[in-house]
């Protein structure tokens, strides 16, 4: 089972969990992203996520499928938030399931990774005295 | 031929909106339509990277563009 | 904050990771360990875990001060169950919150990793004509 | 000495029960005992390992143990 979506409401971990959750699984990893109060000691206000919707959500199918090619991964979930986010929200929730605790860790570190370097969402940071596309610029 | 690009983040800063209408030679590539991006928009230059996808998948080099395709920008990403 | 406890009830992921969450996190790695239906083919009926209590909550602490010798984590929490648990519930839920991401899943793994090697709780798998204590012998 | 030994998983099993008494020489040290256990009940040296604590700890080879310190048997550990 594969479960992706995009969300303009607050992410449920425990859904993710509960999704993933099955008989045949011993370990189950579970990545919560969420906003941190500062950036380099710059206090950070609140984020703006936006994402190119339909290509954001085909990648993110596509690490799922790459992940069950790798690891024995039965269930996947991968829940984005877009929108204004405050700062202690949840950005990204990724949960994976497999029959061993080690595969679990791999898979979803996996997930993360690559989430950050090849789906469309994009992140704004905005201060008191500005505001910054993330990781824009080198 | 006129081609309607989309932008996301950080691109949609630097060509003026969400939207635009540029005029290029008929069987571009995407590589070309981003030589093109490059020097009519020089901001993009200053950025990590730029990648073109068409019709929901990042587009390879050599990959030709007709005026039909959903065309959009993809600056640096930086989801999660 | 470390929180450590061993439960003879239900245990609750969504407790232990707004138990790490904090402003300063950016990163929240959770750990879920299952009961798995079966061991090597052979249908597993329920798990019992028995553990040394006071050495076990102990040994649990060192773990959570290695990590935040090594690790910026600020916030770490380790629940493990003891007593009979059917297949599919929850073993054990380590949540450990990190500003940056990799230290998370690395300071999960550590936790998960030698509270196998050395917590003193045991676990007997009980399977429909027998019990075995697990990786009691080579 | 007389000395009250606790056991769990299969040690308690191996032992008869979650405690047990064993006369051992005064001033007997962690290795020493276990050595002693190992003869006593020939079922421990199948596991994997065994280890023995002292008040919480796990005890080196060379520590003695004393009449009123705990000590328990730690067979192969399987949380998690």
């Amino acid at each position: 089972m594969i479960d992706i979506q995009l969300l303009d409401t607050p992410l449920s971990p425990q859904q993710c969990l509960e999704r993933v959750q099955n008989a045949a699984a011993g370990g189950i990893n579970l990545f919560v992203g969420t906003v941190r109060n500062q950036t380099k000691g710059k206090p950070v206000v609140r984020l703006e996520f936006e994402a190119y919707a339909p290509m954001a959500i085909s990648e993110l199918y596509k690490i799922a499928q790459q992940i069950q090619a790798r690891w024995p991964a039965k269930h996947i979930v991968i829940h984005h938030r877009v929108g204004t986010l405050e700062v202690g929200e949840i950005a990204v929730v990724i949960a994976v399931a497999t029959p061993h605790r080690l595969a679990s860790f791999q898979a979803c570190q996996f997930a993360i990774d690559t989430l950050k370097e090849t789906v469309p969402i994009w992140k704004k940071e905005i201060f008191e005295d500005g505001e910054v596309w993330v990781a824009a610029h080198p | 031929m006129e081609l309607t690009i989309l932008s996301f983040g950080i691109a949609k800063d630097i060509v003026g909106g969400p939207q635009c209408q540029l005029n290029v030679p008929a069987e571009i590539t995407a590589k070309e339509l981003k030589a093109q991006l490059l020097q009519q928009y020089p901001a993009f230059q200053d950025l990590r990277s730029l990648a073109i996808a068409i019709n929901n998948t990042y587009a390879t080099d050599d990959q030709v563009i007709s005026p039909t395709d959903e065309v959009v920008l993809i600056p640096p990403v930086s989801g999660g």
